[in-house]
């Protein structure tokens, strides 16, 4: 049951227009950065750059377009448990399918070495 | 079925008016928003599914008398076996308690008038129907012989039935179920009647709660494969085949992403059901209440991170393999706290043996052989041995049919007359369920010694040592079979001369009983407001009113 | 709670099995956002594969992206942050009790811009694929490509039509609370259509977001 | 309870007429059949113990009339932590002793014989690097470990033989292995365990267990043929393989010599050991596994090689083991 309780006129949370342009402006900003940074070497990190603008990006708009920043716990939770869910799914099924070249265990607890070399 | 239930409301229970005779004709069911006709709706839908899969069972059966199979061609063995696992799974188990007894009774138990949603409701009705129609086309023309899990690459390049259409059928009823599990999630967030806490919610809305989160966040991820599995099987391109570098494995672990914690669609219902006929039967509070709970949830995330333990031997990496164990014992845990609480429940109970009480305690039972034989299958070193033979089908077939079965039929003769208004023959309900036990154990226990000894399963033909149990197994499937068959004659027939039940023939708690049997569409005449914890039955100290 | 709602007459819109319109707009909410979860795991079990054969494969994927037209990529990408940004002002239009004419105009936009999205994807990507012979299944050229190409490509075009599925079912939405918003069905008391689908048409522009890094921009165009 | 009479039923009745326990011919057997047993045990145990409490209950607690209450009992915390923490240390108990059991028996001993499996629709194709080739049979020496490496032509297959405990999917475009030592003489059942199509349960064979001398003779008995490394040098030679891959200054490709079993950096910057599946890899889809210093001419061989062939030439490659040779011939 809803514990606020609302007077006249609109329900919910209106967002400035300036509060949107602003976002607008940054995601715009993070797409030619995304595209921009592409062009340039970074060696390993290209795509971790990549996707972090990628996750800032996106916390923008769920943020401010989709109203989360108002919404309830609730509702947070909701979304969190979303991405844990895929973070489950993506981490279990990697860990066979990057780990089946492994080289194959040695005898014994002695794998326990190298199976935690590999992690680190 | 529909037509019985179509028959009800000539016989109105009692002179007030139901949500069975409220409004009249095909077109008032057909579509009707109350959630309680949708339970029928689905019950009379899942009840010929069950009896489609049900047939195939029995053809199996029958056919595996003897060591070269007495009746068919290896090629409609193995289609039968698929169409009984494909229908038993996603067109009977999955939505056979959440939809029928979660939809009758989530609205009643929390205090509300109806779901939140009640037109998405219907609409998750005709998705479903939808997904039949295409499973049993595909059956009746010609049959789809991959097993229900569908494996690539023989069900992308090699089978030559109607794969397509039967994933699509599957596809199409996972709608159904992520439109009724969002229904139910925000149902029971949103609409609890006043003073109805969580903790005063009775076990069974915790284990519908669970249920439903695993509707929403595993169904998407079958929906998915299946349809990348048609894509591939339709282009001839795709990310399973390892010509390109695909891989086949993946396949499996997307599906069973879903297919594992659909395990657990199908009990934890089952154990929410249960909880309430071992409280209401032995007149006590359960033991527990919390533990009982929170086992729910645990469940529910736990069967998310095992699946792997279903690829122990198909190439699955060693360390994949290690950790998806150690997961895999992990479940077993809020498993046996439920089933101790519930033992611990009857200790000093005042118990008596109605028909769904017989069911309930023929669950835990079950249940607990069941479990317990998981633990076989969680450990690698017997996995390697057992996967893939009869000691698999034993050990799922003791917890979806001697478990979620059991359970709906003792829910459904528990809530049976809150749903007609009508009581069945009590006698006939305990001879079935006697039956039901017997036939049960005699069909699948001589499983797990087949398995033991290397019977692989889906073998339409097996060496001549194994004829023994086989042969065991099948006459227990005939008794199984014949006591399925006792309730829906008797249940179908106390629709109409059943003797009246009144509101609450149980003297049981909880605020489905305290509405009229039927419940009027708008289910309270007003909507309650609650004071007490769950199962708060009367005890010595506190006289009874 | 309102009471006013709640006990006196039925504000347009609102459903019987509700006590107020605050319940109805939370409920109403809430299932949207549970949807969306359905669709993060919908997506999810696609995002998955690509990320493992992305790891696997890593050369043929990188070979295969840079086959893609990044232009139009990019372009896109400001395209659907557009019409994100017309989607959330119709909705504050609604909100602010602006007249519906002003709701229509944004939603209208809004509509344009998912059209010209599919437009330029249709026109200058998958078509100009389709002619170069790098659509797997359909105009694969196998000779000139290593077969994990074709993989990527599998994904690509899996990955992006399954987007384009959603940007055309959102213009279907949209369509519909056009027709609303003219028969003046919209209020600062009652938008909740148009707040849902705002959220369900800022999730495709969310996955778009993380489709065009990682399906564009593998490994740098820097070679 | 009901459950109870009638599993104990159920047992006595097998026991009086068939065997509860496969063959236990292999070293590994005896291992799973001890944990099995224990496994057994606690199943036992927990379903004796639930349904005896319950039966017990439904007896002494059962209601004696119409209006009679229960008195109300509390949970008890202790009761609680008990039944969680006890079942979860028996858990920690079974997956250490079964994760170490099964790490042991998924690594080969180093001195295994090698033979070579195909799967196919429904049959199984197996080559003894001696050169005889059998099917759906398998004759093997007793006491002597066995690796079988095994690939599959079409769809997924499952290598299963009961009596020895071990099982393994057969996959399509890999190699998968398993090993065995056979501890009787006999014949046992081989079945094919994944669903595989119309005749799967018609995919079955046999495991003969020979003495070694028994075993000599047989492999004396059969035609003679050449071994799997012989026919795959032919195949080398026949494909013109050794033109870029028989080593020297001027090779455009590497040789071949000792690169089996040793980790490669290819050219994508990852690391890859060289065993049958990225061999394979390399026959098929060259410019998959491409290495550093070497340009990516090499020609697919998709079609050309079936998976016979690509067997004897993997166990060619195999051969050239780490000697260094200067000439592919």
């Amino acid at each position: 049951m809803s514990e606020h309780s609302e007077h006249d006129g609109p329900v919910g949370h209106v967002v400035p227009i300036s509060t949107y342009l602003l976002v607008f402006l940054a995601l715009i900003v993070g797409t030619a950065l995304t595209t921009w940074i592409a062009y340039i070497d970074l060696g390993r990190w290209n795509t971790p750059v990549a996707l972090t603008i990628a996750v800032v990006k996106m916390t923008l708009v769920v943020l401010f377009f989709m109203h989360v920043k108002y919404a309830t716990g609730l509702t947070r939770i909701v979304i969190l448990a979303g991405f844990f869910w895929l973070a489950i799914m993506v981490t279990l099924a990697s860990s066979d399918e990057l780990t089946r070249n492994w080289e194959i265990v040695p005898q014994g607890w002695n794998m326990i070495v190298p199976f935690a070399s590999r992690l680190f | 079925m529909s037509m019985a239930i179509a028959d009800l409301h000539e016989a109105p229970a009692d002179s007030s008016v139901n949500y069975l005779n409220a409004t009249y004709g095909i077109r008032s069911w057909l579509l009707t928003k109350d959630h309680k006709r949708i339970g029928l709706l689905y019950l009379a839908t899942t009840t010929l599914m069950f009896f489609v899969g049900g047939g195939a069972a029995v053809l199996m059966r029958l056919h595996l008398i003897e060591p070269q199979g007495a009746l068919f061609e290896p090629e409609t063995y193995n289609k039968l076996f698929s169409t009984h696992g494909i229908i038993m799974v996603f067109f009977f188990m999955v939505p056979s308690i959440p939809a029928t007894l979660g939809n009758f009774l989530i609205p009643l138990m929390i205090g509300a008038r109806d779901v939140a949603f009640p037109k998405l409701n219907l609409l998750s009705w005709y998705v479903f129907v939808t997904g039949c129609i295409f499973a049993l086309y595909a059956t009746l023309s010609g049959g789809v012989d991959t097993g229900w899990t569908f494996y690539p690459p023989y069900s992308s390049s090699f089978s030559h039935t109607h794969v397509v259409a039967v994933a699509l059928g599957v596809f199409i009823a996972g709608f159904s179920s992520i439109l009724t599990g969002l229904n139910f999630i925000v149902t029971i967030h949103k609409m609890r009647a006043p003073g109805m806490r969580w903790f005063r919610l009775p076990l069974f809305i915790w284990a519908m709660y669970a249920t439903s989160l695993i509707f929403v966040l595993g169904t998407p991820v079958i929906a998915i494969t299946l349809f990348l599995l048609g894509l591939e099987r339709i282009l001839h391109v795709g990310i399973f085949d390892p010509a390109v570098g695909g891989d086949p494995l993946l396949f499996q672990h997307l599906f069973w992403f879903y297919s594992h914690p659909a395990v657990y669609i199908m009990i934890l219902p089952g154990m929410g059901v249960v909880s309430e006929l071992i409280t209401a039967f032995s007149r006590k509070k359960i033991f527990g209440y919390s533990f009982v709970a929170f086992s729910s949830l645990s469940i529910a995330v736990i069967s998310f991170v095992v699946w792997g333990h279903h690829m122990f031997v198909t190439g699955q990496s060693v360390y994949a393999g290690l950790v998806f164990s150690a997961l895999s014992f992990l479940v077993a845990i809020p498993s046996a706290v439920k089933v101790f609480n519930w033992t611990a429940t009857l200790y000093k109970g005042s118990i008596s043996y109605e028909a769904p009480m017989l069911y309930a305690l023929g669950f835990v039972g079950l249940f607990t052989i069941g479990g317990l034989t998981g633990l076989f299958l969680a450990a690698l070193a017997t996995d390697v041995h057992l996967n893939g033979t009869y000691f698999i089908v034993a050990h799922f077939h003791y917890v979806m049919v001697g478990g979620a079965v059991m359970a709906y039929l003792g829910g459904m003769h528990f809530w049976w007359p809150k749903i007609t208004g009508r009581l069945y023959p009590d006698y006939w309900a305990r001879f079935a369920a006697f039956m039901i036990f017997v036939g049960f154990n005699l069909t699948f226990f001589p499983q797990f010694v087949l398995g033991y000894l290397g019977m692989p399963r889906r073998y339409a033909v097996y060496p001549a040592e194994f004829q023994v149990l086989n042969v065991m197994s099948s006459a227990g499937a005939s008794i199984l079979g014949v006591g399925y068959l006792i309730p829906l004659i008797y249940l179908t027939w106390s629709m109409r001369y059943g003797p009246p039940a009144g509101p609450n023939p149980w003297g049981a708690k909880g605020l489905e009983w305290t509405t009229s049997s039927p419940p009027p569409t708008e289910n309270f005449k007003e909507i309650p407001i609650v004071t007490e914890d769950a199962y708060n039955y009367p005890t010595p100290e506190v006289p009874r009113v | 709670m309102s009471d006013t709602v709640a006990h006196g007459a039925h504000p347009p819109g609102f459903a019987h099995q509700f006590e107020d319109m605050t319940q109805q707009r939370e409920a109403g909410n809430l299932g949207m956002w549970v949807f969306l979860v359905t669709e993060i795991l919908f997506f999810g079990g696609m995002f998955t594969s690509y990320i493992i054969f992305r790891t696997l494969h890593f050369a043929s994927f990188e070979a295969g992206s840079h086959l893609l037209k990044v232009q139009f990529g990019a372009t896109n990408t400001v395209v659907l942050i557009v019409s994100s940004l017309t989607m959330a002002l119709a909705i504050r239009a609604a909100q602010t009790g602006k007249r519906k004419g002003q709701i229509i105009f944004w939603l209208i936009l809004t509509m344009f811009l998912g059209a010209l999205f599919l437009g330029l994807k249709l026109r200058y990507e998958w078509y100009a694929d389709y002619v170069e012979g790098i659509v797997p299944g359909i105009s694969w050229n196998s000779g000139a490509h290593a077969p994990g190409v074709e993989l990527f490509m599998c994904f690509y075009f899996f990955m992006t039509g399954l987007h384009a599925i959603h940007m055309v079912i959102g213009l279907g939405i949209l369509t519909v609370l056009v027709i609303m918003a003219a028969r003046d069905k919209f209020s600062s008391r009652y938008y909740a259509p148009l707040e849902i689908s705002g959220l369900y048409w800022h999730f495709v522009d969310i996955v778009w977001i993380f489709l065009f890094p990682l399906l564009y921009l593998i490994g740098g165009r820097y070679q | 309870m009901m459950g109870l009479i009638q599993s104990g039923l159920n047992s006595i009745a097998l026991a009086a007429m068939i065997p509860l326990q496969p063959a236990a011919a292999s070293t590994i057997a005896d291992g799973v059949d001890k944990l099995y047993l224990i496994l057994s045990g606690i199943t036992a145990f927990f379903t004796i113990l639930i349904f005896s409490i319950i039966f017990y209950f439904m007896i002494k607690y059962r209601r004696r009339s119409p209006d009679e209450r229960a008195p109300e009992t509390h949970t008890s915390m202790f009761l609680e932590l008990a039944w969680t923490i006890i079942p979860s240390l028996i858990c920690v108990v079974l997956f250490v002793w079964s994760s170490e059991l099964y790490v042991r028996n998924s690594r080969p001993p180093n001195a295994s014989t090698e033979i070579f499996v195909i799967g196919k629709q429904w049959m199984w194709h197996l080559q003894h690097p001696e050169g005889p080739r059998e099917i759906n049979e398998l004759h093997v020496p007793v006491g002597v470990p066995v690796k079988l490496t095994m690939t599959s032509q079409d769809v997924i297959h499952d290598f299963y033989i009961p009596a020895f405990r071990v099982k393994k999917d057969v996959l399509p475009g890999r190699y998968s292995s398993i090993w065995f030592q056979p501890t009787e003489t006999g014949t046992f059942h081989l079945f094919c365990a994944q669903y595989c199509g119309t005749n799967h349960s018609q995919m079955i064979g046999w495991i003969y267990v020979m003495t070694p001398t028994d075993y000599s003779a047989w492999l004396a008995g059969g035609e003679k043929t050449e071994s799997m490394a012989q026919q795959g040098e032919q195949l080398f030679s026949q494909f013109g393989c050794g033109n870029c891959h028989g080593g020297g200054d001027t090779a455009q490709g590497p040789s071949l010599a000792g690169l089996y079993g040793k980790p490669q950096r290819m050219s994508n910057g990852q690391t890859a050991v060289v065993d049958e599946t990225l061999i394979h890899q390399a026959i098929l889809t060259p410019n998959s596994v491409q290495m550093p210093n070497y340009k990516a001419i090499m020609p697919t061989y998709q079609g050309q090689v079936d998976e016979e062939q690509m067997l004897q030439l993997i166990a060619y490659v195999k051969s050239l083991g780490s000697e260094e040779r200067t000439s592919g011939k």
